[in-house]
């Protein structure tokens, strides 16, 4: 099958097809039959795995709009990673809360393919209509708790928002097109090199209103308003799908559209992006300081993350992109294994993501509490963890690019977030509570997922090399 | 004063219009009409840029479809007024501020775009001046499924998550 | 076979620390006397071989390892005996162990654990002591310095029961250390300026440089050493700890307080004898703070009722005497006084014990009176040593603060010698007091007061009757017989010229010590000179006035050293002018010293008759006068509440300041607060910040619109 | 065989084993309590081992068991450990201290002994790890390892104010150590600028000519981490909070070794790297050093609390460790890492038997004690000996190491030891003070009537701490000849700098950091 | 003729109008009506300019434009509808539960 017109496509069909599949078989079930569509989704995702494996290095591209360069693939492999961990905490928490599975599974397949596919297109247009199906799949499985007024506050606020920020986006993409007839990136990157920003006041607008959409997907501040209130309505499961790989996909398009047809105008659009992620960084820690709700707390510290991840595109050079994937890659095994235990502590009937529900969880359950800890711990970037390594990385690539102010605030703001995290953990640890419900038994399919996660954070934590090397590959051969 | 620059200013004025009462109107339904209205004057637009399957699809697929569907669900949900008089006074979070915020920067942003785009060189051609029209649908289709094929196939997905998203949001209780 | 002498005591402290509370009284006592015998018979040994050699190379010296190395900085744990550490070991060594001797005794009413810790501390000190004399170099003898401080501390504080003995315990440990700072601040600075710690080649050096006139680095190392001298040896400022420390047992006051550690500082300077020299204005200082002492303590011993105390002040002033003989130059004079002093006072200070014995723990001479007749012993022994002390002639105190008396008149400090000689008066009459007052007249004391009560160390094996009196056991009667007999004859070493013409032999003994060896010299090659050089060439240069008295000591002090043994070795070394200004001494020296002689004889005799006057005869007059000026009584008992002062200046103030200042303010609040105010501000703008999230859709929208604006803005308008 | 490496690895594998052990109603306790001891007490052994093969003479090679394996290839990062005298040293300091720290703890720590034997070792562990890395990354990584078994020992298993106290702990640590890891990122940056290729071995940086304006930050980076960790005035204020609310074993470890790892840090890295800003700054450590010598002991002398004056003496000790590197001369670094082991022993001893009497009666008020020399005299006199080496006096531990640095001071600079000194009569008052209010006079409480004394585990716990009291006053050569090669190595590599211009840093603040390619290195710069 | 500018101002005029309403209006309906009127404002913008240019682009990306605009429009009103459910009203201010 490979060596056709249709390489670079195939992770996306074989996602795709599975969420066909899934809403089939959804559509075929019985009532109250059990059918194992979660089994369809992994499959899917292993397939897309796989190919994008057997694709590395081979730089395909298919209609001219689509690349399978390594940068790509290893965000797709990030993105399966997301699915597959999503997948595994999903089935336990889906009966418990008695969502619709075939729908459930279906539209994350389905904005794993919109992820995808802004990690691959090479259009503007493209990556507007990628970014609208995994934004439209989002916004549903954010709201798919519907007999919860939270869940659907939560899908109306980021609806409205994202649809409002989607529109000065696409205003963004009308102005590339004004200014270089086409909306292809190479081809715009090539008009834009001719001429200078400032002599082209539509070009300003254009960046201008570029950032603008993709800050909103990563939720950097001023346009984080909706994370946290999105996070904290969701389904912890959906949170962590969103938190990870909706960042990881707007990244990667972001770093595509701004490091190759924006390239040029690198000047100009460095102070916005320095500023927006100074303030990212700074609200996202110290906001999270006052919040009791660990949902929401982690969504102050995703926010946080996105500033780190902005940090390591403003370095522009190849540390910083090399750097940014190794973040996504640790961040995601990180905060998916986080929100995994919050969503495995819930009940049908509270979500127990209050700070307080954590107390004792030493003693109820000590494994569960020393595997949060390792990931909180990673999540405060302390060594031997996947997120130390991954701070150093992005703010070493900062430093290289002599961004000395960055790196600092990133380093004191992570400081900051430190003593949240650990709040957490003095829950758990250090302050018994008398009446301490027993948390309600956890599969061991969501376990395993628990165990591998924190395997994973500690390999990269203490084994980086590899993964590093592999980003650096990555990033060799574009841009 | 052209011929069409007459039409110009009268479509352009249909459409404002319509739109300002979108935004105007407290009662749903007439925002929903008015919309109606600014569309096609949006339309008579498109014909004057010569792009009249533009305008035809805008008249049938937006007006007819779309809008149709804004104005089944005020209907559904029978919320003829802009209600929540309950909530609004009441609630401890209504305040003006991002309303007056909005419109100010709103008017900001008006500003902004109304100035970039008059330093913009090179658009003082008028229309059919800088190139010829390509608007035959001949074309059209054959640049739509060759170049943009992929994106088609895409729409697919993004059509299909959308349905089973409305399907899983409003569907009956209990599936 | 030198570092035995050190080795014998800390073996017999090892054996008691560990194993003492199991053994017996009679077991653990033995094993401290025998340790300080075997270390007494070592040093007279060594001492008989030092005597063998030639007096121009006399010294032993024997490097045990090396203690310290750290890069060029290397230090030998070396001892060295030599003329004066000799004496010094023999009076340690020798009286130490009467005292172990006579403790035995007197500590016999405590428990074995009490009793085995007693003689374990009191073997430390001796090793401590025997260090500080041995040592080669001021780091060893600094370890000895500090060493014997613990000890002290912790015989001061034996009774810890009682808070008073802790008190004074602690106050002796810090008054030390205060001294200790300044010493070891001389030290290093001995160090960069000499580049070594060794007496010996620092002395070297030293004599290679002319004496300094005006005030330089040699007379502020000089200084500071003095500094730390007057903290061991209680000299103002800082004597006040040494009345307090007769807390402790009267055997410790006798060895520590009286014989041997608070002379540590007048051997120290006499140690650094050449540094000194070269030092005239700190001889200056030295000279005028011991006179000073030596009058102030002595006023003060006037009025107390405390028999210890009363010795104490003695102490503080005789110490004063031996200062002001090292600061006129007459290092021989004050070392001899050192010597003859430890006999005298620790007698005095046993018989004092022996009484405070025999009482059951009283202290308070106006309770005691007529204890001639039952304590026979204990009142010769006493009479003989205060006869001593008070310079009655041809007794051991009457050479030693006779010699210290003509020198300083003879250097031509008048105002001091008329000070020393009021002393001497003071001194005669305050110890005939005691005498008078303790053993004279009636009985004063009521049964009551002799009751256990009042007994320091209550034991419930203490087999005492409550009235009738008993002499000291023979263990004690030993000790205070054979120093009693020290204190007619220990003088007699230093039989002066002038008197039927005996010699000098002790100032001729430790001669060399007070110059720097020939040895020494060579290794950093100055070239070899008699000490009576550098005197000769400082009369050659400098002739201002202020330097005179500075001048003409070092003369003196060479002239004297040198006359009855080599004077024409002098002079055919020294320069015209040396030689004639020694020429000239010679002839007026005798008849002059021999006046002196006499004046002081009178005094002292005239001070006993005094003292028989007033408190033997009509004893109705001390108290009259004690009403008539009640102010200045007052003053005296309360010792010119200098304690009361230093509380006042020092020690309240910076205990408030660090309580109220550094810690509830500077620290609590400052500095943590700054700490704490971080994460509170950091949690405020957090409350703040999370407000702006409302929850109201609009409002976000209104944030997201609102960085759109800002980012056009910046780029439409920069 | 990989003797470094297993002097890390038989902690952590150790608590791998504990973790393994299941130990849920707490009835394996005594079993965890064993195992952690035997595993350090193993890793005390293999150190000697250590010991007995590192060869201190002048000629041997700098770092002695040098392991290094490629870790992060593209950073240059490697895993490269390797021993000199220093680290030698304070290796030893820290497998001894351990196994004692956790006798230290056998009855004081009842609950979750099982976790609280894993921190120990990992704690353990992680110390061995900073001593011994030579790679920057790494021992960034050990370095920021310590501070969680730490945080959780004193939030878990500490008293009444453990959590206020541990959280500032890790936060203050941590918010100086970051700053560093920024400036240790420049450092190798700017090698990779000068070279062509990162690296964070430490030798290789040493080589580097790093410019002055940057120089000037990296140093004060460097320097705030330390500083806090060590800690100087007006860094220190963490500090008692964290002493008085750790666990005693807890207490024993952070006066003991933790401390040292600042000190350790100035002398291995702040100093060698940036000798410029670092001789420049010279005087304003000494100064600050000097300050925290007086306030230390003033503000200790006024503690009502034991644990607190014991803390606030560190302070002051501390102070002098510091005034030792800031001179800068074989004398003054020398006493300077001689003063740590010694403090380790003496505060690591004092701490242990603050614990004992707080066990028995759980308060740690001097006005709740007195009289105690009655009732357990053998614990009186540990004390007591404890008590003189922390004052230094001749013949204990405490006076080599403050003497040497006062001799360095003084050939530097003079006037910094007129003042220093003050700090050695202030320690006799306070250290006695406390002595005789605890210990002396009638007893004042009658629960303080039947206390018992020292029993054989505790004598396990003080008796080696007194004994090397002792030794190390009476024969400090045993452990002055390993560190002198070292020592000297550091000096002759300071010795051939010039202080930098301070006023050059402060311009680059508001300028902002040039690009820094005025960065070179010397070897390089030879040719 | 008509100079191209002109439009693209009219479009920036729609779109700021959009944006206006998206404030000025307390009713979840018209918030998406408005959300449309930006849509389209766009969309005036890309036909004008690929009639500057003279290509199909820029009307081929106003119908993928219109049918993300259908989508949103079918999940956005599933999503009022479910909102309606919750609370009989259309007020974004009455969704203000997740806050802060």
């Amino acid at each position: 099958m490979f060596n056709s017109a249709f390489d670079a496509v195939v992770p996306m069909v074989c996602v795709s097809l599975a969420g066909l599949f899934a809403l089939l078989a959804e559509a075929f079930r019985a009532k109250g039959e059990r059918m194992p569509i979660g089994g369809l989704a992994v499959i899917g995702l292993v397939g897309a795995g796989v190919a994008s494996v057997l694709l590395w290095d081979r730089n395909a591209s298919s209609f001219g709009v689509v690349t399978a360069d390594n940068f790509a693939l290893f965000v797709n492999l990030v993105l399966v990673v997301v699915g597959l961990f999503t997948v595994l905490f999903s089935s336990q928490t889906l009966e418990r809360d008695g969502l619709p599975v075939g729908e459930y599974y279906a539209l994350m397949l389905f904005a794993i393919v919109g992820m995808m596919l802004m990690a691959q297109a090479t259009d503007l247009l493209l990556i507007f209509l990628a970014l609208e199906t995994m934004s439209i799949a989002v916004y549903v499985l954010t709201g798919l708790r519907r007999d919860q007024p939270n869940a659907i506050e939560a899908a109306f606020k980021y609806f409205l928002l994202g649809a409002f920020a989607s529109s000065f986006f696409l205003y963004g993409i009308a102005f590339i097109y004004g200014v270089t007839g086409t909306t292809h990136l190479e081809q715009a990157g090539a008009a834009i090199a001719a001429q200078s920003m400032s002599s082209n006041p539509m070009l300003l607008l254009a960046v201008g209103l570029l950032v603008v959409g993709f800050a909103f997907k990563i939720a950097a501040v001023p346009f984080h308003m909706w994370s946290p209130d999105a996070y904290e309505g969701a389904p912890a499961v959906v949170t962590g799908f969103m938190s990870t790989g909706v960042k990881a996909a707007a990244l990667a398009a972001f770093a595509r559209v701004f490091l190759s047809a924006l390239a040029p105008l690198v000047a100009d659009w460095t102070p916005v992006l320095w500023a927006i992620a100074a303030a990212t960084m700074v609200v996202g820690t110290v906001v999270g300081v006052s919040q009791t709700s660990l949902k929401r707390m982690l969504a102050y510290s995703s926010i946080a993350h996105g500033g780190y991840l902005l940090v390591a595109i403003i370095a522009a050079n190849d540390v910083g992109k090399a750097s940014m994937l190794f973040y996504l890659a640790a961040y995601a095994v990180t905060n998916l294994g986080a929100f995994g235990v919050i969503a495995l502590l819930g009940t049908r009937e509270h979500a127990n993501d209050d700070l307080r529900d954590y107390a004792g969880l030493a003693h109820s359950h000590p494994a569960l509490a020393l595997l949060m800890t390792v990931l909180l711990l990673s999540l405060g970037g302390f060594p031997p963890t996947a997120g130390f390594i991954a701070k150093w990385y992005t703010f070493s690539a900062a430093v290289s690019a002599g961004y000395y102010g960055l790196a600092i605030i990133g380093m004191l703001s992570s400081v900051v977030s430190v003593y949240f995290y650990l709040r957490i953990v003095v829950m758990m640890y250090m302050s018994d509570r008398d009446a301490r419900p027993v948390p309600p038994p956890i599969s061991g399919l969501a376990m395993a997922g628990l165990v591998v996660s924190v395997l994973a954070v500690l390999y990269l934590g203490v084994l980086p090399a590899q993964m590093i090397a592999w980003a650096e590959q990555s990033i060799s051969t574009i841009f | 004063m052209t011929f069409d620059l007459l039409l110009f200013y009268l479509f352009a004025a249909i459409t404002v219009g319509g739109s300002l009462l979108v935004v105007a109107q407290r009662n749903p339904i007439y925002s929903v009409v008015s919309i109606v209205a600014a569309f096609c004057g949006l339309s008579g637009l498109y014909v004057l840029l010569e792009a009249p399957f533009v305008a035809v699809v805008q008249i049938i697929i937006y007006a007819g479809a779309i809008l149709v569907l804004f104005l089944f669900t005020v209907m559904l949900l029978n919320a003829t007024r802009e209600d929540g008089a309950e909530w609004d006074r009441s609630h401890p979070y209504y305040r003006p501020g991002p309303t007056r915020v909005g419109g100010v920067l709103a008017v900001v942003l008006l500003g902004q775009l109304a100035w970039a785009i008059s330093r913009m060189t090179g658009l003082s051609a008028g229309v059919g001046e800088a190139a010829p029209a390509a608007s035959s649908v001949r074309l059209l289709g054959r640049v739509l499924f060759t170049d943009y094929m992929f994106a088609f196939e895409v729409t697919s997905i993004l059509i299909i998550a959308g349905m089973v998203g409305a399907v899983v949001l409003a569907g009956k209780k209990g599936n | 076979m030198l570092a035995l002498i050190p080795l014998f005591p800390l073996l017999g402290f090892l054996v008691n620390a560990s194993v003492g509370r199991r053994l017996s009284k009679a077991v653990s006592g033995g094993v401290a006397c025998v340790a300080m015998l075997a270390a007494f018979a070592v040093s007279v040994t060594q001492v008989m071989g030092l005597a063998a050699m030639p007096d121009t190379t006399r010294e032993i010296s024997y490097t045990v390892f090396t203690w310290i190395k750290s890069g060029d900085f290397v230090l030998d744990l070396t001892f060295r005996l030599d003329p004066l550490s000799a004496l010094m070991i023999l009076v340690i060594t020798g009286i130490g162990s009467l005292i172990h001797i006579y403790s035995t005794a007197y500590m016999h009413d405590e428990t074995d654990g009490e009793f085995a810790r007693f003689f374990s501390y009191l073997n430390l000190f001796v090793f401590f002591m025997l260090l500080l004399v041995l040592g080669s170099n001021f780091l060893v003898m600094f370890v000895g310095w500090e060493g014997v401080g613990l000890c002290s501390y912790l015989l001061i504080g034996f009774y810890y029961v009682k808070k008073s003995a802790g008190d004074a315990a602690k106050k002796a440990f810090i008054v030390n250390r205060v001294g200790d700072y300044l010493f070891v601040l001389g030290a290093l600075l001995a160090f960069v300026t000499f580049g070594s710690f060794d007496f010996q080649l620092i002395a070297a050096k030293a004599t290679a440089m002319p004496p300094e006139v005006a005030f330089g680095t040699l007379s502020l190392i000089t200084l500071l050493l003095f500094g730390g001298a007057t903290g061991k040896s209680a000299q103002i400022p800082l004597y006040t700890w040494l009345p307090d420390a007769m807390e402790g047992p009267t055997p410790v006051s006798a060895l520590i307080h009286a014989a041997t550690m608070v002379t540590a500082g007048v051997y120290m300077i006499g140690r650094n004898a050449v540094l000194f020299e070269h030092a005239p204005i700190t001889l200056g200082v030295i000279a005028a703070v011991g006179a000073a002492t030596a009058l102030f303590a002595g006023t003060i011993g006037l009025v107390q009722n405390d028999i210890k105390r009363v010795l104490a002040y003695s102490t503080v002033s005789q110490l004063g005497y031996m200062f002001l003989a090292m600061g006129v130059g007459a290092f021989g004079a004050g070392v001899f006084h050192l010597y003859t002093h430890a006999f005298f006072k620790a007698c005095l200070f046993l018989g004092s014990g022996a009484v405070i014995h025999a009482l059951h723990g009283e202290q308070d001479i106006r309770h005691m009176g007529g204890l001639k007749k039952s304590l026979p012993i204990t009142y010769w022994t006493f009479l003989v040593a205060s006869l001593a002390i008070a310079g009655v002639p041809l007794l051991a105190g009457f050479f030693s603060k006779d010699e210290i008396l003509f020198e300083t008149f003879d250097h031509g400090h008048q105002l001091l010698w008329v000070l020393g000689v009021v002393t001497s008066l003071l001194t005669a009459t305050y110890m005939f007091r005691l005498v008078f007052l303790t053993f004279h007249g009636e009985r004063r004391m009521a049964p009551a007061v002799a009751g256990h009560e009042l007994d320091p160390h209550v034991s419930p094996a203490h087999g005492h009757g409550g009235g009738h009196l008993h002499d000291a056991p023979p263990a004690m009667a030993l000790a205070l017989v054979v120093l009693a007999i020290g204190s007619v004859s220990a003088g007699w070493l230093g039989w002066p010229h002038a008197l039927m013409g005996g010699h000098n032999n002790l100032g001729e003994w430790l001669k060399p010590s007070f110059s720097a060896t020939s040895t020494a010299l060579a290794e950093c090659n100055v070239p070899v000179a008699l000490p009576g050089a550098p005197a000769g060439m400082t009369l050659a240069e400098c002739a201002p006035g202020d330097a005179v008295p500075a001048v003409a000591s070092s003369a003196q002090t060479t002239a004297e050293i040198a006359l009855p043994a080599s004077a024409q070795a002098t002079e055919s070394h020294a320069e015209p002018a040396g030689v004639g200004h020694a020429g000239a001494a010679a002839e007026d020296k005798t008849s002059l010293e021999r006046l002196l002689m006499g004046v002081s004889s009178l005094i002292a005799v005239f001070g006993i008759g005094l003292a028989a006057f007033l408190w033997l005869k009509n004893p109705q007059i001390p108290a009259s006068m004690a009403a008539s000026f009640p102010g200045l009584h007052r003053l005296l008992l309360n010792k010119y509440y200098v304690d009361e002062i230093y509380d006042a200046a020092i020690v309240h103030p910076i205990q408030a300041a660090s309580t109220q200042g550094l810690w509830k303010v500077a620290d609590a609040r400052i500095i943590d607060g700054a700490v704490n105010l971080t994460g509170y501000l950091v949690a405020g703008v957090s409350a703040v910040l999370r407000l702006f999230q409302t929850g109201s859709v609009r409002s976000y929208a209104a944030s997201t619109f609102m960085g759109v604006v800002l980012i056009l803005g910046y780029y439409l308008w920069r | 065989m990989p003797i470094l490496t297993l002097l890390i690895a038989l902690p952590i594998l150790g608590s791998l084993l504990l973790l393994a052990l299941p130990n849920r109603d707490g009835s394996k306790d005594q079993t965890m309590r064993l195992g952690a001891l035997v595993i350090s007490l193993v890793t005390f052994v293999a150190s000697l081992a250590l010991w007995a093969g590192f060869d201190p003479s002048a000629a041997a090679p700098a770092f002695q068991f040098v392991e290094r394996h490629s870790w992060i290839p593209t950073f240059g990062i490697e895993y490269y450990l390797g021993l000199d005298g220093i680290s030698l040293m304070l290796v030893m300091l820290t497998t001894f201290l351990t196994p004692i720290a956790l006798l230290s703890s056998w009855e004081g720590i009842h609950t979750r002994v099982k976790e609280f034997s894993i921190f120990m070792l990992l704690l353990e562990a992680a110390m061995i790890g900073v001593f011994l890395s030579l790679d920057l990354f790494l021992f960034y990584v050990f370095w920021d390892v310590v501070l969680i078994p730490m945080y959780f020992l004193i939030g878990i298993w500490g008293y009444d104010q453990r959590l206020y106290a541990s959280i500032k702990f890790l936060l203050y640590t941590m918010a100086g150590s970051v700053l560093m890891l920024v400036a240790i990122i420049g450092t190798a940056w700017l090698h990779q600028q000068a070279t062509g290729q990162y690296s964070f071995d430490l030798l290789k940086l040493y080589e580097l000519r790093v410019p002055d304006h940057l120089q000037y930050w990296f140093f004060l980076a460097f320097a705030l981490a330390f500083a806090i960790k060590v800690p100087l005035f007006p860094f220190h204020t963490w500090l008692p909070d964290a002493h008085v609310q750790a666990p005693t074993p807890g207490s024993v470890i952070l006066a003991g070794v933790m401390l040292k790892m600042g000190a350790y840090g100035l002398l291995r890295f702040a100093f060698p790297m940036f000798p410029e800003a670092a001789l420049a700054f010279a005087p304003w450590l000494a100064t600050l050093a000097v300050i925290a010598i007086v306030y230390g002991a003033l503000v200790a002398m006024v503690q009502p609390d034991m644990k607190k004056l014991v803390a606030y003496s560190s302070v002051s000790h501390m102070g002098f460790v510091v005034l030792g590197i800031a001179a800068m001369n074989v004398q003054g670094l020398q006493g300077a890492s001689y003063q740590m082991l010694a403090h380790g022993v003496s505060t690591g001893g004092l701490f242990a038997v603050v614990g004992m009497l707080s066990d028995r009666r759980h308060t740690r008020l001097i006005s709740d004690f007195g009289g105690l020399k009655a009732v357990m005299p053998r614990l009186t006199a540990v004390f007591l000996i404890l008590t003189l080496a922390s004052v230094g006096l001749p013949g204990m531990n405490g006076f080599i190491g403050e003497f040497l640095i006062l001799l360095g001071a003084f050939r530097w600079e003079p006037r910094f030891v007129v003042v220093a000194g003050l700090g050695v009569i202030l320690s006799a008052v306070y250290m006695l003070w406390m002595f005789q209010r605890v210990y002396t006079g009638p007893v004042t409480h009658t629960e303080n009537r039947h206390l018992n004394d020292l029993s054989v585990r505790e004598w396990a716990v003080v008796g080696p701490l007194c004994a090397l009291c002792i030794l190390m006053g009476v024969a400090p050569n045993l452990f002055l000849a390993p560190m002198e090669p070292a020592v000297t190595r550091i000096v002759q590599r300071m010795e051939s700098r010039e202080p930098m211009r301070v006023e050059a840093g402060w311009r680059s603040w508001f300028t902002g950091a040039p690009a820094p390619v005025a960065a070179r290195v010397s070897a390089v710069e030879g040719q | 003729m008509v100079p191209i500018s002109y439009y693209l101002i009219l479009s920036g005029l729609l779109f700021a109008i959009g944006t206006a309403g998206v404030f000025l209006r307390r009713n979840v309906i018209t918030l998406l009506l408005s959300v449309e009127v930006m849509l389209n404002a766009v969309n005036l913008s890309f036909v004008a300019f690929g009639r500057q240019f003279g290509t199909v682009d820029g009307q081929i990306i106003t119908f993928f434009v219109m049918t993300v605009a259908a989508a949103e429009a079918a999940v956005g009103l599933a999503i009022v509808i479910a909102l309606f459910r919750h609370r009989e009203s259309l007020s974004p201010e009455a969704f203000t539960n997740l806050k802060w």
